[in-house]
């Protein structure tokens, strides 16, 4: 076997030294009848050539972004990844290591998530960020963990217009948590901080997403401040490519700001795996879920990093962790941490900006009825096509366009309304041809 | 080395975005970002050497060997990574309309049959993101199978053992659960009596490693499942050892309702320095209402995503679960087809081989057989020289060799926990093993070598108690404090490293 | 320019360091009349997103092995390319070191070429490999070089069985060399050794290929023996991956082993960059062009690697050189070494029992007239089609397969040939599909 | 470091093909192989760990800092390794029908345009694999060229200058010309008088670098050229340094005729450890009707190979030349667009900015200001303290640099030849000359750590005589010697190293 070095006689040797004489004889401990006494039943082993074979006929039975030309966002985004991130991430020492338990061995992946946490924090203005979260679902419901622990408190409050994904986790997880859930509906595409505020009464958060799932800029200075005004921690989950142009949420009062870093160097891949970040004030440091990495020096007085603060985590803590996070994403985050770097404070502001003219210019082009036209939006917008969204997506995908995406599959009310996303990879040009093919 | 803000100047940059002449959309005054982030500034050239240099200082399992026990270090083929970078797959957007999915919901479908058929159990969940996420959605499930059978309330607690890995209390905690520790006996087993105490009709179920985190295959497993079983509880299989079965014991023959796998360690995605993993479960019919929607289904020669399960738990992740790692998953497994037995077998004849070669030199805690990794104690070096499993570890660095998991299981003091694979040649296993036997050697002529390794790394032995007291965890630009000054914090206290 | 990472404020302190005051100043030695007065007339320039975009269309209009079913040989070939080889060339230290003119910092792309040629050594049966040739066209006229100098004589012989290509640039650097260049016919494609004997005479070298350009296994002890009686060098250009199945050069006489490298590692790449091979028996080891490795140790006794040899090379014999060649092909080669590393003994002779296999079934599957049905072939074959050659070619890709190459386009009389390779990568069911579309 | 044979085990293999259920093919006895050749027995895991730790004892670019005088070890941008790898390149078969290769003519075309605009000349031949390829192309040209006007046997010499790169006269002898050599005068630049006295009706051309390889612009250019045309001969254009005078000046411009652009230099090609490049020629309208088959035509909007050029030299390599070399410069070109020129002229800052920190150090044979290149000379170190510009090279590693060239170009002594090129940062520049000023200092302080170094390289000095004495240049298995028992075998010469 390819994967294999055992040769026959090593195999010899080995179980001579064991003193055992054949491998079966390895296995005495298990109970015979719990012995597994059939082949597996498997297709067979392929050759390399073969497998990617296998493969390319499985891939080439998905319609990509490269095949189609798409404008699908609702959360995972089509942005450039520049090549410099597959070089890094190609990198076999990066590729093959695991968790950093021996700093002395691993002080270039310590180093580089030393760099992510400033990344993010310099993003969301926050004090601490952990190495990363699964992805932009499970941050929320670290998030609804901490502020549980902070504030003692038994409900976590939703803005409708929060990523329905993100809601839907955040209910599976609440009920181990010992949490209720509110969701606070939105108002024209947006919510309402008065609406908020009551919400936020007793809870331990309260999270919106800025901009929102509807592409919309929520007033989430007046947010955060409706969350605080009722004793709850205001969360805000972020884009962090719109964070060049759209407001820190450390510098408008919130306690947490979380997010799907996806579109921050990642590829779409089907939905995974990507990174989920977490950042907060320093307040809640010791709930901090997952792996910190921290400064500190060496015997001789080098500087140096290791992961720190660790009573907070399983292996210490057992039962009373922060949380059961091990493996985590920190491949995917060294990617966002790639895309970020390469595209320094000035690349970011531009992204944001591309993205919103592209949109705006999108809006105009496309002529169709906007879902909510009162509302400045980001890079994604929601028109209304006036007929079943569903209709509309065919009608576009049999000419090479996926127009985006159905919101009927969220919200009740939205039977002909699709979300529509750009990015700096879709043109004037590519809008046109959208707007043409929406038009026919 | 310098951090890459260290080596940042204003004005450099290295990407570029299109340009298209369109009026500029304004940000409301109120939204809109007042001071930039301070986010790294230097031309490509610099990137890639900052990064390359960065990697250059990280050990993986392409630089050596890797033992570090639970976290089966195995090699990952490199076909896995081209096949996961075809453009059908990495740009495949996750809402693209089933029909434009096809072969992503195939290779799912597939992967879930082949997990099924190695655990010997019915449906999966590929969601979860990683074996904790497994646990967690495991142990939901035993709530919502309670629940439906009106026990939801009477089921209280989940017995773990005393040799668990940290996640399985902290999953049950998180899961509302009450936890109850079970003891292991003389011969690394479960202790039977000290569980049919515990079992009652309040226990909802059990979560147990096997082979356990000590290597141990339990030897009544069988009877600690009649046990649970008998008190209407459920079985809970961490999944992080079955690389030392596959194809020779299943998890649902011996006797567990529900396994969680850990892909990134039996099936080979890259560790990528902490993650990504992939940690689907796989459960007993009785649990298939529960799992998370949707699920991939197989309609004749469709394959689609089946929302409609009204009794699932719900979402425990966006979309369907870490995809590339399926890809690579199912890429490793069909490489081995039904030999995927011959993985588990030389997996666990390497980790023999080299429990034969150490035993003498190291304290072996309990005297049998291993299955695909082992644990020796360091408790007799530190008796004799005062030197500890930490120091040992730290040596082998030297030696060029990642050091094993140590300080864990818990129930073994000095602990050195190593786990080969089956990817790792003879020759390697022989040289570590030397090394171990040096170290010991050295421990007893010139104990201050152990105490002061490493060495002949790039930083010296790392001051981590200073790291915790002084909570520097970014960086502060023109505020940064310079520890360089500041004294040592102190001796490292003894905790788990790995796993 | 994001390749840059000059500042206005370095290019200030550095031109005051300089003592300039102006950039424009440092061109000062520049004669007016010869400096360039206007803008480069070049297309504006792309961000990377852009770049990539416009590559993929250019890209995107070519059809590669991967969109079409191909049959193409006639000296580049689709055989697979491991991925390891992949990851290994993508390793920045490989990718963007040169030439290991300063061993102490290249001990490792200097170990890697001595293992390199140690592989071909192996192949091939000779006892020196340089570190490559540029490609299998210019090693021919390297081994003719070599030839030349070894025996004073001033003609060379080539089989007219021998890749045209091959030829073609033996014939071009010819003149150069002072050499005339004889061609031998093949009769029923091969070449018949007292013709080889004949033309011999006098001539430094004899060339022949085995399998042949035709794919037809030559009778190349025999030749080698024709060519070594007329006291002419024998040298063979052969496929380093039929070398696991048909015997080495060097162990049937030949004083040179030549060959195009690309079937072990390279892409196809449209025609390169690839590699070429050349190996010898150590009499000729002075003639050798170009860089060659040696081992050796250093100051304190620790075996390591060098450039060696180097008198022989031009920038110190300068114009006595064994050749001009200074920039060569070593990544190519370093992906030669790993594919055949990968394949090992019994992978090499498995792939050439398959091609063999395959081809054999490709001849009586196709059940045309063969072109040389009296000759043992390796992974190529001529068919006679029955009408003209582009024709049954243009038919045969207006269903999706390229059934081959013309190769009237370098013999006269073959106006309905085709040749027609199979590899690895061709399944029986291909070459079912090829029957199908060339007897539809 | 062992070799990849020594750690082979008979019977392991990496590498698996399909087996088709198909008959065997026999091979002819007399033509069977009959001892199987011994490559490499490892399984993957062990190739992948080989290679990594050859990589990681390998200084590249990415690594750091470069400056290898005459070789532009200027960054490579990943983007340009990402379009290399598009399938539609990477997997087109060079004999594809041209209606299957419409994009890679395209682009070939494009590439032809660009490298003609950027030398002010009008014909392209991108078919050399290299410079020297180049060269000899060019000069095969020139034979042509003379054959045609019926003075093929008067036009026998070929001049070069004494700066000259050794493919000059090496590429000089291969086309069958004779060799004279030009002298520099006092400011670096061609005696004008000394190619007065050489230059006439024999005279088929100059071969020269400009600027030289000294780094310098021939400030009389123009009368050189009108020497060599004044006797009906033409000038060929050593591409080289071309990254010096990219939109700033041209070789047509200049009076070539015939140029090479060695693209892994000036257009980044990354440099492979020795290779693969890329040598077009770019030709005066003259020249033309001679250049090898085929050339890349468009007509309309189709592009084609025209191989219908009666007059050509004919083939020089395979097929249409390097062509994934063609798609990373092309792509390295369009990132710049017009503003190629800002490379040159900060190829040529960087160059300026660190001979003038350097120039009181060491010793400027020509006091000028430089291109994007200069050399110094180690001669006042050797003369003051006996240390010579190797041994300045060697310690340079120990602060972690690639030396420049060295000993080259031969007409100045103990010569340091320095090449920055544009995409390094001042920082490093500042680093590389803070070592070299530290270095003279030690020469002076403590000659011995500079004959001794490198002190921390994976290796030390070699013995580069020994090895030539000995000439192992292959593994000879159980046969293979051990060198390491046996004495050194002396000082190394002062040759060339770079360029
Ligand atoms: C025994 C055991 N259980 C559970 C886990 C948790 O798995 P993961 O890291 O995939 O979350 C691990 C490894 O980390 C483990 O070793
Ligand atoms: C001045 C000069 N001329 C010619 C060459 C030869 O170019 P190549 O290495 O591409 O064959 C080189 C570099 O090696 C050089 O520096």
């Amino acid at each position: 076997m390819r994967y294999l070095s055992l040769t026959d006689s090593d195999q010899e040797a080995m179980l001579a030294a064991i003193g055992v004489s054949s491998i079966e004889e390895l296995f005495a401990d298990i109970p015979a009848r719990v012995r597994f006494d059939r082949e597996l039943d498997l297709e067979p082993a392929l050759s390399e050539p073969e497998l990617v074979a296998h493969l390319e006929s499985l891939a080439a039975r998905n319609v990509d972004t490269g095949r189609e030309l798409s404008f699908l966002g609702a959360g995972i985004y089509d942005h450039y990844v520049p090549a410099i991130v597959d070089a890094i991430l190609a990198r076999g020492e990066f590729l093959t290591a695991y968790t950093p338990y021996q700093p002395e061995m691993s002080q270039g992946v310590l180093q580089a998530i030393f760099e992510y946490q400033t990344v993010i924090c310099e993003l969301t203005g926050m004090d601490v960020s952990n190495a990363s979260g699964y992805d932009g679902t499970t941050v929320a419901a670290d998030a609804c963990y901490v502020a549980k622990h902070a504030t003692g408190r038994k409900k976590v409050v939703l803005a409708e217009t929060l990523n329905p994904q993100v809601r839907q986790v955040v209910k599976t997880y609440a009920p181990g948590f010992g949490l209720e859930v509110v969701e606070v509906p939105h108002r024209d595409g947006v919510t309402d901080p008065d609406d908020f505020r009551r919400a936020a009464e007793d809870a331990a958060c309260a999270i919106f997403q800025q901009p929102n799932f509807f592409g919309c800029l929520e007033p989430a200075p007046e947010l955060a401040a409706a969350a605080s005004e009722a004793e709850a921690l205001p969360v805000a989950h972020v884009d962090p490519v719109s964070l060049g142009v759209l407001e820190a949420p450390g510098r408008y009062g919130c306690a947490i700001a979380i997010g799907e870093g996806q579109s921050a160097g990642n590829y779409q891949s089907y939905g995974g795996p990507h990174y989920g970040f977490i950042a907060m004030r320093s307040d809640y440091i010791r709930r901090m879920p997952g792996r910190i990495v921290g400064e500190t020096t060496d015997t001789a007085g080098e500087r140096g990093y290791v992961l720190t603060l660790q009573t907070r985590e399983q292996h210490i803590r057992r039962e009373k962790a922060t949380s059961n996070i091990t493996t985590n994403q920190t491949l995917l985050a060294l990617a966002g941490l790639a895309h970020l770097s390469w595209l320094g404070p000035q690349g970011l502001r531009e992204l944001g900006e591309t993205c919103m003219s592209l949109a705006a210019y999108a809006k105009e082009r496309l002529g169709l009825p906007l879902l909510f036209p009162e509302q400045t939006t980001f890079k994604e917008f929601g028109i209304r096509v006036g007929r079943p969204a569903e209709e509309a997506i065919r009608a576009a995908r049999d000419q090479g366009v996926h127009p985006g995406y159905a919101l009927k599959r969220d919200y009740s009310g939205m039977e002909d309304a699709l979300l529509v996303c750009v990015t700096e990879k879709r043109s004037p040009a590519d809008i046109d041809r959208l707007a043409e093919v929406l038009a026919g | 080395m310098k951090l890459i803000f260290e080596k940042s100047q204003r004005g450099r940059r290295a990407g570029t975005l299109p340009t298209y002449d369109l009026p500029a959309a304004e940000v409301p005054e109120r939204l809109r970002r007042r001071e930039p982030p301070r986010l790294p500034e230097l031309a490509e050239p610099e990137i890639v050497r900052h990064f390359t240099a960065l990697a250059d200082r990280t050990f993986g399992v392409d630089t050596g060997f890797y033992p570090l026990g639970s976290c089966t270090m195995k090699h990952n083929p490199r076909v896995n990574e081209r096949v996961v970078a075809l453009p059908g797959f990495r740009d495949l957007h996750p809402l693209q309309e089933e029909d434009g999915a096809q072969g992503a919901l195939e290779l799912m479908w597939r992967l879930q049959e082949i997990l099924a058929e190695v655990c010997g159990l019915h449906a999966v969940s590929l969601q979860p993101a990683a074996g904790s996420q497994g646990e967690l959605t495991g142990l939901m499930l035993m709530r919502a199978y309670f629940a439906d059978r009106g026990e939801g309330e009477q089921r209280k607690t989940v017995i773990t053992a005393d040799t668990a890995h940290g996640t399985n209390p902290a999953s049950v905690t998180m899961a509302g659960f009450q936890l109850q520790k079970a003891e292991t006996d003389a011969r690394g087993n479960l202790d039977l009596d000290d569980l049919r105490a515990k079992v009652n009709e309040e226990t909802a179920g059990l979560m147990l490693t096997n082979p356990s985190t000590l290597g141990l295959f339990d030897e009544q497993i069988e009877e600690v499942a009649d046990i649970f079983h008998g008190a209407g509880a459920l079985l809970y299989y961490d999944g992080a050892n079955l690389n030392a079965v596959c194809g020779i014991s299943r998890p649902g023959d011996m006797g567990f309702d529900i396994v969680h796998i850990n892909l990134h360690k039996t099936f080979s995605q890259p560790h990528g320095g902490g993650g990504p993993g992939g940690g689907p479960i796989v459960v007993r019919d009785i649990l298939e209402p529960f799992i998370p929607a949707p699920a991939v289904v197989r309609d004749g020669d469709r394959f689609r995503l089946d929302y409609d399960r009204p009794k699932s738990i719900g979402k425990v992740r966006g979309f369907y679960g870490p995809f590339g790692v399926f890809v690579r998953s199912y890429a490793f497994i069909r490489a081995y087809g039904p030999a995927l037995r011959r993985m588990s077998e030389v997996a666990v004849l390497n980790a023999n081989y080299m429990l034969a070669r150490l035993k003498d030199t190291y304290d072996l805690p309990f005297e049998r057989l291993c299955m695909h990794e082992f644990v020796l104690s360091a408790r007799n070096l530190k008796r004799e020289f005062g030197v500890n499993a930490l120091d040992v570890a730290k040596r082998l660095m030297d030696y060029g060799f990642h050091p094993p998991t140590i300080y864990f299981p818990l129930i073994v003091p000095e602990a050195l926990m190593i786990e080969p694979t089956e990817t790792e040649p003879k020759e390697i296993l022989d040289a570590f093993c030397d090394a171990m036997e040096r170290i010991a050697e050295e421990a007893a002529d010139d104990p201050k070598i152990l105490k002061e390794a490493p060495h002949r790394r790039p930083v010296r032995r790392l001051d981590e108690v200073k790291a915790a007291k002084r909570g520097i965890v970014k960086y502060g630009f023109d505020q940064h404090p310079n520890l360089v000054g500041e004294p040592a914090a102190g001796e490292a206290v003894e905790a788990q490293k790995g796993a």
